[in-house]
């Protein structure tokens, strides 16, 4: 009969519930516990430096382009090298979501994002990191990449001499 | 009319008692009612304010009260700040009617532990709780807001149509214990609770005052995943407080009445009769904690049908196989 | 004591109805008419007569002003500036009306002054039961089918029709 | 009439039209990069190609290449072309370097858009890439030559369009080179448009170097105020910096191209020593005060000079809102002279050549660029208008003859020295053009002009909205300056964007200036409000042949963010208006300056018969203004 499946299903439900009253609760008491994230936790983002040293950020604003809540805002700017660099990169940590769209959308895995969630503060223009707060002295999560080694435009090193180039196209020369 | 000084202070004294009990259970109620729901979720519920928790009643309070008092654009002022007390009023007055203990000797005088014993106790208490629809409607419609306005339409029409099966479900109650007047109700059930002979009144009647104070599954009121708070959206501070208790004070009220009616008010084994009617009360509280803890939400429609198809012709078949049981019994 | 909270209800049961008449704002009415009705209970209660007292309240503050609120919101009639008074040609019938009352109120008085209330003695349900449907039992049942007959007209026309 | 069927849906073009441009008239895309509609087809990159289903021709052919014929049945999604073109793009990826981030093309790069549209993801060749060693071309263009994929389209329009010489391509097969025989600056007026031609990064605008990505870029249509021509363009701008310009299309008028010094003319915009707050006696003030200290400063100098004291001045290159309001303004202060003009000699050139310009006279740079015979009469349209010499080499490539009366001037193409306009067979050719200059007094030009009514006239004026001052001028019977200073009765100047040489400010007692450029007025000026350029608000220019044309506001004004001093990154602080926001439309300060003398508030400056440059959109070809 309906009725009593019904009424079943009821007290099934009342039954589990009734349970639940004496298990032990799964709460985390934050503050005093704290348990550990994951090397992958998305959470305060950080800019890299290559093996070399360098700053991988390059400043391409694709990260800028890519965020969701437009937190990320820099400048580019040329060094006397030809390398592209930020004159000023600055993430609003106050707007931030910790999607990790920019970590994904980085080309020179510069953005990367560490496990470290504490970032709250009292005066909310602290949130707002800038490059010195958010350049970090290592490579992060990949220890052997260098973009410029790889971009093919020779600024690490002379125009042709990079891995997999040819050396640069004698123009003057009469042979095919 | 003259009357006895003594009576008066006495009647005093018991108005001021029971305020102050129910006032805090209610309190203390809405702090259980989160313990509990956390524990039924594996959660650990509010701990922070004073030891496990005690003083998060005080707590909330205090924010409550000095929380903004806000009215909307457009509001209808009075009936604004009106709607509040015309939810809370009813619900402290229903305890004026109801026994909650044995009569007292007490320097000569016996003492009733009821505040008024009306011979119309049953009938009060059926008028208070239609008269609470107010503070929905009124709540609702003066926020000037789409969100109160249906929460409020809801209210009315699922109150005005519980509220007919709830007192159908009582008319049996009535029928054995001959008498309106609770006391006598209670009386009349030294021997046996009525639960026994009427248990399909007692499901109606608890179903009817779930739906009656608002409670999962029927809050559809306030059924936050569609009218964000349904009538007290625009409330704040005291006046969202004053909606809040009176909720609560409603579940221990109607508690009360369940188990003046049907589980033989402060008649009970062992203990003194002023700690099982607690302990009654009490159970009933948790029942609505553990149902809320435990049912979905219904569906609006589903709700009228069910009140309407359901249990209101339940209830008019149970009254006859009543009367015809009585009559057959002589 | 029992004469001045007659007069206090009396007052206020008085003007709760004018100005439940005389608000533009059918809601406001409402709130002015239960408070009107409220406080007509409590003088049915001073007069020793709780059962009507209590049948004021549950049946008209708490099923028919209800009722009416219910419409009222669910048609959004609520809005202020829509009601107009209703002009000189409406008022005529009911001050009619209410010239006959006050002119029977007046015969009476003039006839031997006023039914002494029944003080004291409290109507007892059992009392008001037995004169109800003893005496006036086959009235009591044509208005119950007269409801019924109602309650069916009222679920015959709302029905919908059709597919 | 060749009929044909593209993707299902049928076409009717003219005949020697492409498949390609059949198929952009229905809107349906067809991916190129050598193919453009100034330069034509060049058959070089190969990734246009389509399939033929049915007709005169079958099989996968190169859409820019092939002529559309009767009966064709053209697919461009059929699977086999799809795959064509896929290949194409990764041929052309295989010397690609992987550099996007640091490109300045990243975002706006046509390359880049086609292979992620042709789904080209992964780099399946595993070998070297070639490399180049790039050029240095100047303080203008960037080279990266790696970039490169040969579509040979800077060198068809550096060479054949806009006639350079020190630019080609260089080498054969994989050692193609585009680029110049030795390192130097590229000579030509027009190399600038590289930039914009360029399908991937090779050409970049190194003044905009790494600045900014296309997405972030704040661009309106607008119009260029480096002369007369009125060459519609995009300006881009990024922190409150003007950071680059880029042509933008106009048939009518410029075609596709501007020249380099429309193009290169940021740095006025973003001067840091732009005055950019309002001034009252070299303090700084608020604009409200300002205003004020203006209106009392009238006021007291009527007083003591008695009416007719005041002159209002406008000029050439103020929007044509604001010279469209002096004449109120005038009449408010009861000024004695109202001037657009500074001196005599120009106001008289101007408004006399206005005066010959009808709508039937006046020759477009499209008149110019279909003519078949030029004359161009003591003017040099390669330094005051390059745009023109680029439309006249246009008429000479298709056939055009050029006649240069005078000397010293030089052009893009060849042409015949005359001695006057006697000696041009005018009357043999179907559509003349003679080029003047409102430099010279041509006033010869009037006989020659009434003998030829076909001849048309493209006049070079100084500035932006000469044309707009000069129909206003004779409107409003307006004097020059000069005139009006030399009677002697003007003791205050209001100036209005105008260029007042110092010796006409010498003897006036009150200047009042309104400016966005550092001028002598506003050097001397005792009240000075800050007003916006063109790229910082909505205007219209009236452009030399009569054409009004809306400029769109681009960017908010403001000093811009890289001027704010020499922090490492910007400030921390909120505000509601940028530092140096302060400015505003001349016409609108013009406006507040009506209504403070006479209470009559202005919403709208045109009216009467200018009132249909309301509804002017700023990407249309514009409104003939000789009829309005």
């Amino acid at each position: 009969m309906k009725i009593v499946s019904d009424m079943t299903a009821l007290l099934t439900g009342m039954w589990i519930t009734w349970q639940h009253i004496f298990r032990r609760p799964v709460t985390i008491q934050y503050p005093e516990e704290k348990r550990t994230p994951y090397p992958r936790y998305r959470a305060r983002i950080v800019l890299t430096r290559d093996p070399d040293g360098g700053e991988r950020c390059v400043a391409c604003q694709l990260c800028s382009a890519a965020c969701p809540v437009d937190c990320i805002s820099m400048q580019s700017a040329e060094a006397a090298d030809g390398r592209r660099y930020a004159a000023w990169f600055r993430i609003n940590f106050s707007r931030c979501i910790f999607c990790g769209l920019c970590a994904e959308a980085c080309p020179t895995l510069a953005i990367q994002m560490t496990p470290d969630f504490e970032i709250c503060k009292r005066d909310i223009m602290e949130l707002l990191y800038e490059k010195e707060d958010l350049l970090i002295d290592g490579c992060g999560k990949s220890h052997d990449y260098n973009f410029y080694r790889h971009a093919g435009i020779g600024v690490t090193q002379p125009r042709g001499a990079g891995p997999k180039e040819k050396p640069p196209v004698d123009v003057r020369g009469l042979l095919p | 009319m003259i009357y006895d000084p003594l009576d008066i202070a006495l009647m005093l004294a018991k108005i001021a008692l029971v305020f102050f009990v129910i006032l805090t259970l209610a309190a203390y109620l809405v702090f259980a009612e989160r313990k509990v729901l956390a524990w039924i979720q594996d959660r650990k519920g509010p701990n922070r304010v004073g030891p496990f928790g005690l003083l998060q009643p005080l707590a909330d309070l205090i924010k409550l009260l000095t929380k903004e008092d806000f009215r909307p654009i457009g509001a209808d002022k009075w009936l604004f700040y009106l709607a509040p007390a015309m939810a809370a009023i009813p619900a402290i007055m229903i305890f004026a009617v109801i026994p909650f203990g044995a009569p007292l000797r007490l320097f000569g005088h016996t003492v009733q532990l009821q505040v008024a014993d009306l011979h119309v106790g049953l009938l009060l208490f059926v008028a208070l709780s239609s008269l609470a629809v107010y503070g929905v409607a009124l709540g609702g419609w003066a926020s000037n807001s789409k969100y109160a306005l249906l929460g409020s339409i809801r209210g009315l029409a699922q109150l005005l149509s519980y509220e007919l099966s709830m007192g159908l479900s009582l008319v049996p109650v009535v029928m054995l214990a001959r008498s309106f007047r609770l006391s006598d109700i209670v009386a009349a059930q030294a021997g046996c609770w009525f639960i026994v002979y009427q248990p399909l009144a007692f499901m109606i009647f608890l179903i009817s005052i779930a739906a009656e104070c608002k409670r999962i599954p029927f809050d559809l009121p306030e059924a936050e995943g569609e009218l964000v708070a349904g009538f007290h959206t625009e409330y704040s501070g005291m006046r969202f407080g004053l909606f809040f208790v009176g909720e609560y004070l409603n579940i221990i009220a109607l508690g009360g009445l369940a188990a003046t009616f049907f589980l033989g008010g402060w008649h009970g084994p062992l203990l003194p009769p002023v700690v099982c009617f607690s302990v009654k009360v009490l159970a009933f509280a948790f029942l609505f904690i553990w149902i809320r803890g435990t049912l979905p939400r219904l569906r609006y429609d589903q709700l009228m049908h069910f009140g309407w198809k359901i249990l209101t012709p339940l209830a008019l078949l149970n009254i006859l196989v009543t009367a015809w049981w009585l009559v057959l019994r002589g | 004591m029992e004469a001045y909270l007659f007069y206090l209800l009396a007052a206020v049961t008085v003007i709760g109805t004018v100005l439940a008449i005389t608000e533009k704002h059918p809601v406001h009415a409402i709130v002015y008419l239960v408070s009107s009705f409220f406080s007509l209970a409590a003088i049915f209660f001073l007069l020793a007569a709780p059962l009507i007292a209590m049948f004021e309240v549950i049946i008209y503050a708490g099923a028919v002003m209800v009722l009416f609120m219910f419409v009222i919101m669910m048609l959004d009639v609520g809005r202020s500036g829509d009601g107009l008074r209703p002009g000189l040609r409406q008022w005529l019938p009911a001050m009619l009306l209410a010239g006959v009352i006050l002119a029977l109120l007046g015969m009476m008085l003039a006839h031997g002054g006023w039914p002494a209330p029944g003080a004291g003695a409290a109507a007892t349900l059992r009392d008001f039961s037995l004169t109800l449907f003893r005496q006036h039992g086959v009235a009591i049942e044509i208005i119950s089918l007269q409801l019924l007959f109602a309650v069916v007209g009222a679920l015959y026309f709302g029905k919908r029709r059709g597919p | 009439m060749p009929k044909l069927i593209i993707d299902s849906i049928s076409v009717e073009v003219a005949d020697g039209t492409t498949v390609l441009e059949a198929a952009q008239s229905v809107d349906i895309p067809i991916p190129h990069f050598c193919w453009h509609p100034a330069l034509g087809k060049a058959g070089a990159c190969r990734v246009c190609a389509v399939k033929l289903v049915d007709g005169p021709v079958k099989g996968i052919q190169m859409s820019c290449m092939l002529p559309a014929q009767d009966g064709m049945v053209v697919s461009t999604t059929d699977p086999e072309a799809v795959a064509m073109r896929r290949h194409v793009i990764e041929w052309l990826m295989i010397n690609h370097p992987h550099d996007c981030p640091v490109c300045d093309a990243g975002g706006e790069c046509q390359l880049q858009e086609f292979t992620i549209a042709g789904g080209h993801g992964i780099r399946r060749y595993t070998g070297s890439k070639r490399t180049h060693v790039n050029q240095d071309l100047g303080p203008f263009i960037a080279h990266e030559m790696n970039r490169c994929i040969q579509c040979y389209r800077c060198v068809r329009f550096y060479q054949e369009y806009a006639g350079g010489t020190d630019f080609g391509v260089m080498g054969s097969a994989g050692k193609v080179y585009f680029g110049r025989f030795q390192d130097g600056q590229l000579e030509s007026p027009f190399s600038g448009n590289l930039v914009d031609l360029c399908p991937t990064g090779v050409f970049t605008d190194k003044t905009a170097r790494f600045r900014a990505r296309y997405w972030d870029y704040e661009m309106a249509p607008s119009v260029c105020q480096g002369c007369s021509l009125g060459c519609n363009t995009t300006p881009v701008a990024r922190y409150r910096e003007l950071l680059k310009t880029t042509a933008r299309q106009n048939k009518a008028v410029n075609g596709w191209f501007i020249c380099d010094r429309g193009r290169f003319a940021n740095n006025e915009v973003n001067d840091p020593q732009r005055p950019r707050t309002p001034l009252v006696d070299n303090r700084e003030s608020s604009r409200d005060e300002a205003l004020d200290a203006l209106l009392l400063r009238i006021a007291q100098i009527e007083e003591q000079y008695g009416t007719g004291s005041i002159a209002i001045v406008g000029s050439p290159r103020l929007a044509l809102e604001g010279a469209l309001l002096l004449p109120l303004l005038a009449q408010c202060c009861s000024a004695g002279a109202l001037c657009y003009f500074t001196s005599q000699e120009e106001s008289d050139t101007t408004l006399f050549l206005t005066g010959l310009l009808s709508a039937e006279r006046s020759a477009s740079q499209q008149d110019v660029r279909k003519s078949d015979c030029i004359v161009i009469c003591g003017c040099d349209p390669l330094q005051e208008a390059p745009m023109l010499a680029l439309a006249v080499r246009q008429a000479w490539r298709n056939g055009g003859v050029v006649y240069v009366i005078g000397d010293g001037i030089d052009l893009p193409c060849t042409f015949t020295t005359v001695a006057s306009l006697d000696a041009v067979p005018l009357a043999d050719a179907k559509q003349p053009v003679l080029i003047c200059s409102a430099a010279n007094r041509p006033d010869l030009l009037a006989a020659t002009l009434k003998q030829q009514t076909h001849l048309k006239l493209a006049v070079l004026f100084p500035e932006a909205n000469s044309f707009g001052a000069a129909q206003l001028a004779m409107a409003q019977g307006a004097i020059s300056l000069e005139r009006a200073v030399a009677s002697g009765t003007i003791k205050g100047i209001i100036s209005v964007e105008a260029d007042i040489p110092p010796q006409l400010l010498a003897g006036i007692p009150f200047v009042a200036a309104l400016d966005w450029r550092l001028t002598e007025a506003v050097r001397t000026a005792q009240v000075f409000l800050p007003t916006t350029a063109w790229v910082e608000m909505d205007g219209t220019a009236i452009n030399h042949e009569g054409r009004a044309q809306r400029f769109k506001k681009v960017m908010h004004p403001g000093l811009p963010l890289r001027g704010l001093g020499p922090a490492v990154h910007p400030p921390h602080i909120h505000r509601s208006t940028p530092p140096g926001g302060d400015p505003q439309p001349a016409w609108q300060i013009v406006a507040l300056i009506i209504a403070g003398l006479s209470g009559e508030r202005i919403a709208e400056p045109f009216s009467e018969r200018w009132k249909r440059l309301r509804e002017l959109e700023a990407e249309s070809e514009g409104v003939m203004t000789h009829d309005l």
